[in-house]
């Protein structure tokens, strides 16, 4: 376990690197592969935490598609990020501060991570995913229970988003946009 | 059945507004229109005398907004008064407006005579409002159609007019008149207008009463106390038929109307009286008359002193109303009436002469007497009957305002009238002495040169209607009386 | 059609070795997923010499094994210069002419000097590879034109079938 | 058959127009797109009309996806609070069906107006599903879809600050759904449920912790940005301004007053108004924001030039007294707040359709641009009268009941400054009500437009126009069954359970 | 990039493996990690793939975007038709049980079908949005065809 | 217990990569060891794989096998090219 | 079952267990020196050099290691079924990026440049 807990930890330094990094970089394209960086950190960490359907969807995403469409996006637009007035800067630097600050201050009730009588653990909902399912839903895997049996409806709004954003691009940005009625500004 | 016809007349000319809009390309059809309108509206009114006197109080509930809170139509002599007054001058000013509106070559007449109509409309809702609910919506809805019509030319100025004169009005109506209706609201869980006073028995203190009272009086920026009067200036920027309709019957008579009434079914004359909430109202409406009737003998636009001498005596009746006694009351209501007649000759004769020689400043009227007669003997006679003079009608107003002030016991009220007269004699009568007496300039006309025709009988109308209201005066006073209790 | 087959087959054999789960439904999951495969393959232009390389097959295990044979040798050599002094490193570019007739052919013979560590291709065409080394040996070993001699052998079969 | 049919609407009311968007994707041609669009639209306007009926004679109506019992599964609600805001909302989008056809094919490129209906309906299906679900987890998906879809909506608008002004609002609108998420993960690491009832009996053992504090408060930001509650507002303005005509139209009525409705859901049933506004100050503070904001946006608006924009910054103000109303936290403050909601998703909806009409008549939207129109367009302009009086609260409309129940209940609560403050703010609004109604009337056309710039919109728009306008006069004159029906509401969220 | 040559083999070689392996997880998502999101996307990565290497065009001949925008609306509608499906079936919203006459076989069928639908839309989309994306780049600012 | 040392030897040297891309120089530098890093991350991942004993994790080594090289192409064609869509057969493929 | 096969069983399972041992060892230690190499190393190209040794044998025998433990069976050729993607996509990365960062102008640190031509 111990070896664990020195992974998670490890592992969660290096992220914490790489997003300072990301932060702090203005050429985009470090950042672009940083990101891809940042998803291989993040999916070896959910493995290690036991999350592998989130590792792997971590996985296909981060190293193959974001890289991608960063890229593309920036070939749409330019490469270098507009630098930001300092002002704005400092009110963003407050607003992550002050979200960091909350973030501390609500974990000082946590529960302690991974016990075995916190409030996740204990509630009926555990038994019912972990363990009724086999019999109420037959297949091994508990993740794809939950996702598409309990909570299938959410799934199907997840599905929706996906949708949805697909069809958001093409409509900005399919065939003919030039083309579209436009006012002078 | 009788609840409907209450209906039917707040209904009518609101709904004769749609015929009128379509008669829109055939001016004498549409003008006709109107007129009859008037004339049937006017019939409905006075079909409702007989009733009244009677002692029947036709009253309908058509339906709740919310609970507690309904669209409630009822008719009493106050209200009957102001119904018949705005409908027996309409179809005069109607006659009128045409003549003006034509002989000026006006834009846009169509929708002058449809808001017209409209304002109507709200003038005899208000007058038959069942509820202070009723009474803001018919307040609202004329402040919102007469706008149009102040801002009818669409030039700058006048839009700067219709500015002060919507902002003030929605402002005071909303800022003050709604918080005062939903208090009233809250304290006494109704707003129908009971005899007697809703707000008597209700434990409010006197304090909150007179807070209360402040809120109304304020609210109602049509009874244009002072500091809220001054949209009535603002608003001398409309063509003067509408000026006509403003201050004489629809608009300004709503506004003291709708204080006199407050005064005498929401707090009830016996409760304002030992609360004394109206007192301080006694003294600003003093100051406005001497304030407004000073600020007139400087006008040189004949609209605006006219407009000011309205100001002024606007406050005459809420100074009846803010006596809290039935002789204040019954005043009021006299002086709605009387100076609705003087009032409407006076503006009728303003437009006459801007009509038939396109003079608006009092200093430009040497000498005009000689070529428009009719008209400068109907301004002097309406002048005197505002003044207070015998056998015009004012004089009984004043009268009663007068003894009014001694019933209460507050007798430096009568210094104010009489000064207040004086002034009215300095700044109305000034005008028919300079057409009358001071000789002319270089293009005054020679020979009769008085405006059409249809501007011109309805000003001999209302001009003898001052004179035949002194003979009238007392079957109103009764007719009045006996709706109100309180002391006399 | 050869190639299809062989696509075919290849892809039923990973889906046999990836799935693990042997029910009629899950099997008959696998052979719709292997034939949509093998139709998407066909509409990409994929089901070609170059991209089914069976006629390598043949040779291929032999050869793999020589590759992981040089791959461990070339590693011990590079482990040691990484962390000896500096000077052992000698870096240097050599060209080579490539006698590889096919694409394919060029294309392992690059990815296999890649692939053995101390040298890396980095460049390719008109048949021609340029070649970094981390050191003049390593640089020999490829001059020598083992490798290339031995991806010659590899891609003989497939090289004639070109035209 | 037939009682399955009514059992099942809770899912089809979400299902429908979220089934009909890949359709209408499917079917591709405009005129077909359109006809999906419409029925989807009545289809669940009709179902939302018998669940009102349903939610106020049972109480609540309560639905199990996929069969598994409430903490298991995923649960609708309906009850009396939320069948108003799903009236709303299907509503105004059935009038936007109508609505849309002549405005979509005026402003978009034609081979594209198929994804605009699409992402409407997808957009309807994300606030129909915030509305009615029972799952705090659930709320977020669902307010992911119609983020996303109004993100892209809003992009399609004419200009080209549409895309500036719909990047701004994905931006914030992310902050706010991540704040939500972290909200609800905290909420669901201290009770190990999601489900919203389950929550509501969960959380008060463990409430006192400093997480559940932060919970609240990562929720309450994260929904009042999507609310543009202040000063969470900044992305308003330019995003209603920008949207083409329908979008915002639908979005103004609809999308903000959804995220108020899921603020309150989470604080009074999730949270409970003990916890929230008793033992946190939630109340104060949301008071003096509100405060702020009616005063403050209503000055804005004043000195706008874009009559889009003034509306917007209006709605900005309009949002704290909704706000207000809730934060009051007493029964009638709620049911205030409530019919406020409605009302003011009525008045901007018929506002928002006005002056797109306007817009397809004109392609502009400045106050000049509509000088002189109550002449060449007459009913549109009406309407807009209409509405504008609305605003301002004049009597005999749905303004003035709002204006009167939320004056009521701040007296009957006591806070005299706030009803100083909504005084103020209406008296603002009548100047910029008044600002457009000049121009349209009182002005005259700029010489130079001779061209084209007369005559009405098409009968659809004007039709959707003038049926919220009646909507609008109707409640005027009649509110009681709309005030009754928003106090069972407040009486069911004060009495804590779902 | 065709004429890089070692990519392009390389490719050539790969894309089949990617592609069953997608499919393979999508199939799997009962047994082992994954289901539709992830195969979708290991899906459309394949594509992409192609796409660096081969052009954006030559992609879009073997699949066309009509077909993607067809699949993203079809998978949509597969799950939510599933739904549907157990409505019209006596059930709730997305109650597998009465698929089937046995209520786990239909569980069972019912996930496998919606996870088909994910992984159709998933990977349309994701393919869709690489279309628009890189077929936009500088060097055909002006001639787009998208 | 291997494993473990097989772990930390992994991490090690993910940690020594890591910096290699935090400094540079060259974005080349940096990408060489983000593609290095995603071979770490499968040798992780199969790791992790055997000490939990959860061997269907395999699936997500296989998943980094198969598809960590296509950011990294994206990557450098992008920057030679300015364009993920294009073809590349016309132009400025001269190569030496 | 007599004890010697008892203990022949043991024995294999110790040697094996050993050789997975030795083998993961080893590609660690080969991971962490071509870690060290990439930081040590001057320029881009030794760097790649540096990388590969992490990238062939450091994989090669970690994921062999493990394949001991699996023992023959899916999860070893799952196992093999990794090596060989790897084995061919990871080179190919490593030459696409070193031919990029040629034509961009990142010249190698090299003293003479020898051109030898086999045929």
């Amino acid at each position: 376990m111990t070896v664990s807990l020195l992974l998670n930890f490890g592992l969660l330094v290096f992220l914490v690197a790489v997003a300072l990094a990301l932060a702090h970089w203005r050429h985009l394209f470090p950042v672009a592969m940083l990101t891809g960086l940042y998803s291989l950190l993040s999916a070896s960490l959910f493995t290690v935490l036991n999350a592998p359907d989130v590792a792997l969807t971590e996985a296909a995403v981060g190293a193959g598609i974001t890289t991608v469409l960063f890229l593309a996006t920036f070939g749409l637009t330019r490469a270098r990020e507009k630098p930001v007035k300092s002002s704005r800067r400092l009110i963003g630097l407050a607003l992550t501060a002050v979200t960091g600050a909350i973030l501390v201050y609500a974990s000082l009730d946590m529960p302690r991570f991974g016990a075995p009588d916190t409030p996740v653990q204990t509630h009926p909902l555990r038994d019912k995913y972990l363990v009724a399912s086999q019999d109420e839903i037959h297949i091994p895997n508990t993740v794809t229970a939950v996702l598409g049996s309990y909570r299938g409806y959410d799934t199907l709004g997840e599905v929706a988003v996906v949708f949805t954003a697909g069809m958001g691009v093409l409509m900005l940005l399919g065939r003919g946009r030039r083309g579209r009625k436009q006012n002078p500004e | 059945m009788s609840g409907w016809w209450l209906v039917a007349l707040v209904a009518w000319p609101a709904l004769m507004a749609a015929p009128i809009v379509a008669c829109g390309r055939w001016p004498n059809l549409r003008e006709t229109l109107s007129v009859i309108t008037g004339l049937v509206l006017l019939a409905g009114v006075i079909l409702q005398i007989g009733p009244l006197v009677d002692g029947g109080r036709p009253d309908i509930l058509l339906f709740s907004i919310l609970p507690g809170l309904d669209l409630h139509f009822a008719l009493e002599p106050l209200g009957l008064i102001f119904a018949l007054v705005a409908a027996g001058l309409w179809p005069l000013t109607t006659i009128y407006a045409a003549g003006y509106m034509r002989g000026n070559r006006e834009p846009d007449q169509t929708r002058f005579f449809v808001c017209f109509a409209l304002a109507i409309s709200a003038a005899i809702g208000m007058a038959m409002a069942g509820n202070l609910v009723t009474l803001f919506v018919f307040y609202e809805m004329m402040t919102l159609v007469t706008y149009p019509l102040v801002t009818h030319h669409g030039d700058a100025e006048s839009r700067e007019g219709g500015r002060t004169y919507i902002g003030l009005l929605m402002t005071t109506s909303i800022g003050f008149f709604l918080p005062a209706i939903v208090i009233t609201w809250l304290i006494s869980g109704t707003t129908d207008f009971t005899a007697g006073g809703i707000l008597a028995g209700t434990g409010i203190g006197s304090v909150g009463a007179m807070g209360l009272y402040a809120l109304f009086i304020y609210g109602i920026g049509k009874a244009a106390v002072m500091p809220v009067h001054r949209w009535l200036p603002a608003a001398m920027v409309a063509p003067t038929p509408v000026s006509a309709l403003l201050h004489a019957v629809a608009v300004v008579k709503a506004g003291v109307f709708a204080v006199l009434k407050i005064t005498v079914y929401v707090f009830g004359l016996d409760f304002a009286y030992q609360t004394s909430a109206t007192a301080p109202f006694l003294w600003l409406a003093s100051f406005t008359i001497i304030a407004a009737s000073a600020v007139a003998i400087y006008c040189d636009n004949l609209k605006k002193r006219l407009a000011y001498s309205t100001i002024g005596q606007l406050s005459y009746i809420v100074l009846g109303s803010a006596m809290a006694s039935k002789l204040g009351a019954v005043s009021g209501s006299l002086h709605i009436v009387t100076h609705a007649f003087g009032k409407i000759t006076l503006f009728f004769c303003a437009g006459a002469i801007y009509t038939a020689c396109h003079r608006k400043y009092v200093s430009e009227l040497n000498g005009l007497g000689r070529a428009m007669p009719l008209t400068f003997t109907a301004f002097t006679i309406a002048a005197l009957s505002l003044i207070g003079l015998p056998p015009m009608a004012g004089a009984w107003s004043k009268w009663y305002l007068m003894s009014g002030s001694a019933g209460v016991e507050e007798y430096a009220l009568l210094g104010v009238l009489a000064l207040s007269s004086l002034l009215n004699i300095v700044y109305l009568l000034d005008i028919p002495a300079r057409a009358f007496f001071l000789p002319g300039d270089a293009e005054t006309p020679k020979g009769i040169a008085e405006a059409p025709a249809a501007c011109v009988i309805p000003l001999c109308i209302t001009a003898a209607g001052c004179i035949a209201l002194f003979f009238l005066a007392h079957p109103i006073i009764d007719f009045v009386g006996t709706a109100l209790g309180g002391p006399a | 059609m050869r190639h299809l087959v062989a696509l075919m087959s290849g892809l039923v054999l990973l889906w046999l070795i990836l799935s693990g789960h042997y029910t009629p439904l899950v099997l008959a999951l696998g052979g719709l997923s292997c034939v949509l495969v093998a139709w998407l393959c066909a509409r990409l232009g994929l089901v070609s010499r170059e991209a089914v390389p069976i006629a390598l097959l043949p040779r291929l295990p032999l050869y793999t094994v020589w590759l992981l044979f040089q791959i461990a040798r070339a590693n011990m050599s590079v482990t040691w210069r990484l962390l000896a002094p500096r000077r052992f490193i000698k870096p240097g570019l050599v060209e080579v002419g490539l006698g590889q007739r096919s694409d394919l052919g060029r294309a392992i013979f690059a990815n296999s000097v890649t692939l053995t560590p101390g040298t890396v291709t980095i460049g390719l065409e008109n048949g021609r590879a340029m070649i970094h080394s981390l050191t003049p040996l390593a640089d020999d070993d490829v001059t020598e034109g083992v490798m290339n001699r031995r991806v010659r052998w590899l891609e003989s079969r497939h090289a004639r079938a070109e035209p | 058959m037939i009682t399955h049919f009514f059992n099942q609407m809770p899912a089809l009311v979400v299902v429908v127009p979220m089934l009909a968007a890949p359709l209408v994707v499917l079917a591709h041609r405009q005129w077909a797109a359109w006809l999906i669009f419409v029925g989807a639209c009545w289809a669940i306007f009709g179902m939302a009309f018998l669940l009102f009926v349903e939610a106020k004679i049972a109480g609540q109506v309560s639905y199990a996806v996929g069969g598994w019992a409430p903490p298991f599964g995923i649960q609708l609600v309906i009850d009396p609070f939320n069948a108003l805001v799903l009236l709303l909302v299907t509503g105004v989008a059935a009038l936007t069906s109508l609505y849309a056809r002549a405005s979509i094919a005026a402003e978009i490129v034609a081979e594209r107006g198929y994804l605009v209906y699409a992402l409407l309906l997808l957009c309807i299906a994300g606030l129909v599903g915030i509305t009615i679900t029972g799952d705090a987890f659930n709320l977020f998906v669902f307010l992911e879809i119609s983020s996303l879809s109004s993100y892209a909506l809003i992009a399609m608008g004419p200009k080209r600050r549409a895309l500036l002004s719909a990047f701004q609002y994905l931006i914030m609108g992310t902050v706010g759904g991540t704040f939500l998420l972290i909200g609800i993960g905290l909420v669901f690491m201290m009770t190990g449920t999601l489900n919203m009832a389950d929550l509501a009996s969960r959380l008060p053992p463990v409430a006192d912790t400093h997480t559940v504090q932060a919970a609240l408060a990562f929720i309450v930001v994260g929904l009042s940005l999507k609310a543009a509650l202040f000063p969470l507002h900044v992305w308003l303005p330019n995003a209603y301004t920008y949207a083409p005509s329908v979008v915002s139209a639908f979005i103004s009525a609809t999308a903000t007053k959804v995220a108020v409705y899921a603020v309150f859901r989470f604080v009074f049933t999730v949270f409970g108004v003990d916890y929230a506004f008793g033992t946190l100050p939630l109340g104060e503070v949301l008071l003096v924001l509100s405060a702020i904001a009616m005063i403050a946006a209503s000055l804005a608006a004043i000195f706008q030039t874009d009559v889009k924009r003034l509306l917007a910054w209006s709605s900005i103000a309009q949002m704290g007294y909704i706000v207000a109303g809730f934060a009051l936290a007493t029964p009638d403050g709620i049911s205030a707040g409530l019919v406020h909601l409605l009302n003011h998703g009525l008045i901007k909806g018929a506002l928002f359709m006005a002056v797109g009409a306007l817009f397809w008549r004109l392609r502009g939207s400045s106050i000049n641009d509509l000088a002189g129109m109550g002449r060449a367009m007459p009913v549109t302009s009406a309407a807009f009268v209409v509405g504008g009086l609305s605003l301002i609260g004049v009597p005999a409309t749905a303004g003035f009941i709002s204006k009167w129940v939320l004056l009521s209940a701040l007296f009957e609560a006591h806070r005299y400054l706030l009803v100083a403050m909504l005084l103020l703010a209406s008296l603002l609004s009548i100047i910029y009500v008044g600002r457009v109604i000049e121009a349209l009337y009182f002005r005259a056309r700029p010489d130079d437009v001779t061209e084209h710039a007369h005559g009405e919109a098409p009968l659809g728009m004007q039709l959707a126009t003038w049926a919220l306008i009646a909507a609008n006069i109707a409640i005027g004159l009649h509110a009681t069954p709309e005030l009754g029906a928003a106090q069972r509401a407040a009486a069911g969220l004060m009495g804590g359970g779902t | 990039m065709r004429e890089h040559t070692v990519l392009r083999i390389v490719t050539q070689l790969v894309v089949a493996p990617i592609l069953i392996f997608a499919l393979y997880v999508q199939f799997h998502g009962e047994y082992s990690p994954g289901g539709g999101f992830q195969a979708g996307v290991i899906f459309a990565s394949a594509i992409v793939l192609y796409g660096l290497i081969f052009g954006v065009e030559a992609a879009r001949r073997a699949i066309p975007p009509t077909a993607l925008r067809i699949g993203a609306a079809l998978g949509l509608l597969v799950f939510g038709g599933t739904g549907v499906a157990t409505m019209l079936l006596g059930g709730n919203f997305l109650e597998y049980d009465v698929l089937l006459p046995k209520p786990e076989k239909g569980q069972h069928y019912g996930l496998i079908i919606i996870e088909l639908g994910v992984g159709i839309t998933v990977a349309s989309v994701m393919i869709a949005i690489f279309y628009v994306f890189a077929g936009r780049g500088r060097h055909r600012d002006e001639d787009e065809p998208a | 217990m291997m494993l473990i040392a097989g772990i930390l030897g992994v991490a090690v040297t993910m940690l020594l990569i890591l910096v290699r891309v935090l400094a540079g120089p060259t974005t080349y530098d940096r990408i060489l060891g983000i593609n290095l890093f995603g071979t770490k991350t499968v040798l992780l991942i199969a790791l992790v794989a055997f000490i939990t004993d959860r061997t269907d994790y395999l699936d997500l080594a296989l998943t980094y096998a198969l598809i960590n090289f296509i950011g990294t192409i994206a990557v450098l064609k992008f920057m030679q090219y300015g364009d993920l869509g294009w073809a590349g057969d016309v132009e400025d493929d001269t190569d030496v | 079952m007599s004890s010697l096969d008892l203990l022949d069983i043991v024995a294999w399972h110790e040697l094996g267990h050993l050789a997975s041992w030795f083998l993961i060892a080893a590609g660690a230690v080969l991971s962490v020196v071509s870690g060290i190499g990439m930081l040590r190393l001057p320029d881009l190209y030794t760097r790649i050099h540096a990388a590969s040794v992490a990238d062939t044998g450091g994989m090669i025998l970690i994921l062999a290691g493990l394949m001991i433990q699996a023992g023959l069976g899916l999860v070893t050729a799952k196992l093999v079924l990794i090596v060989i993607f790897l084995l061919i996509t990871s080179p190919t990365a490593t030459h696409a990026l070193a031919r990029a960062a040629r034509q961009d102008g990142v010249t190698p640190e090299s003293n003479a440049q020898r051109t030898k031509t086999t045929r």
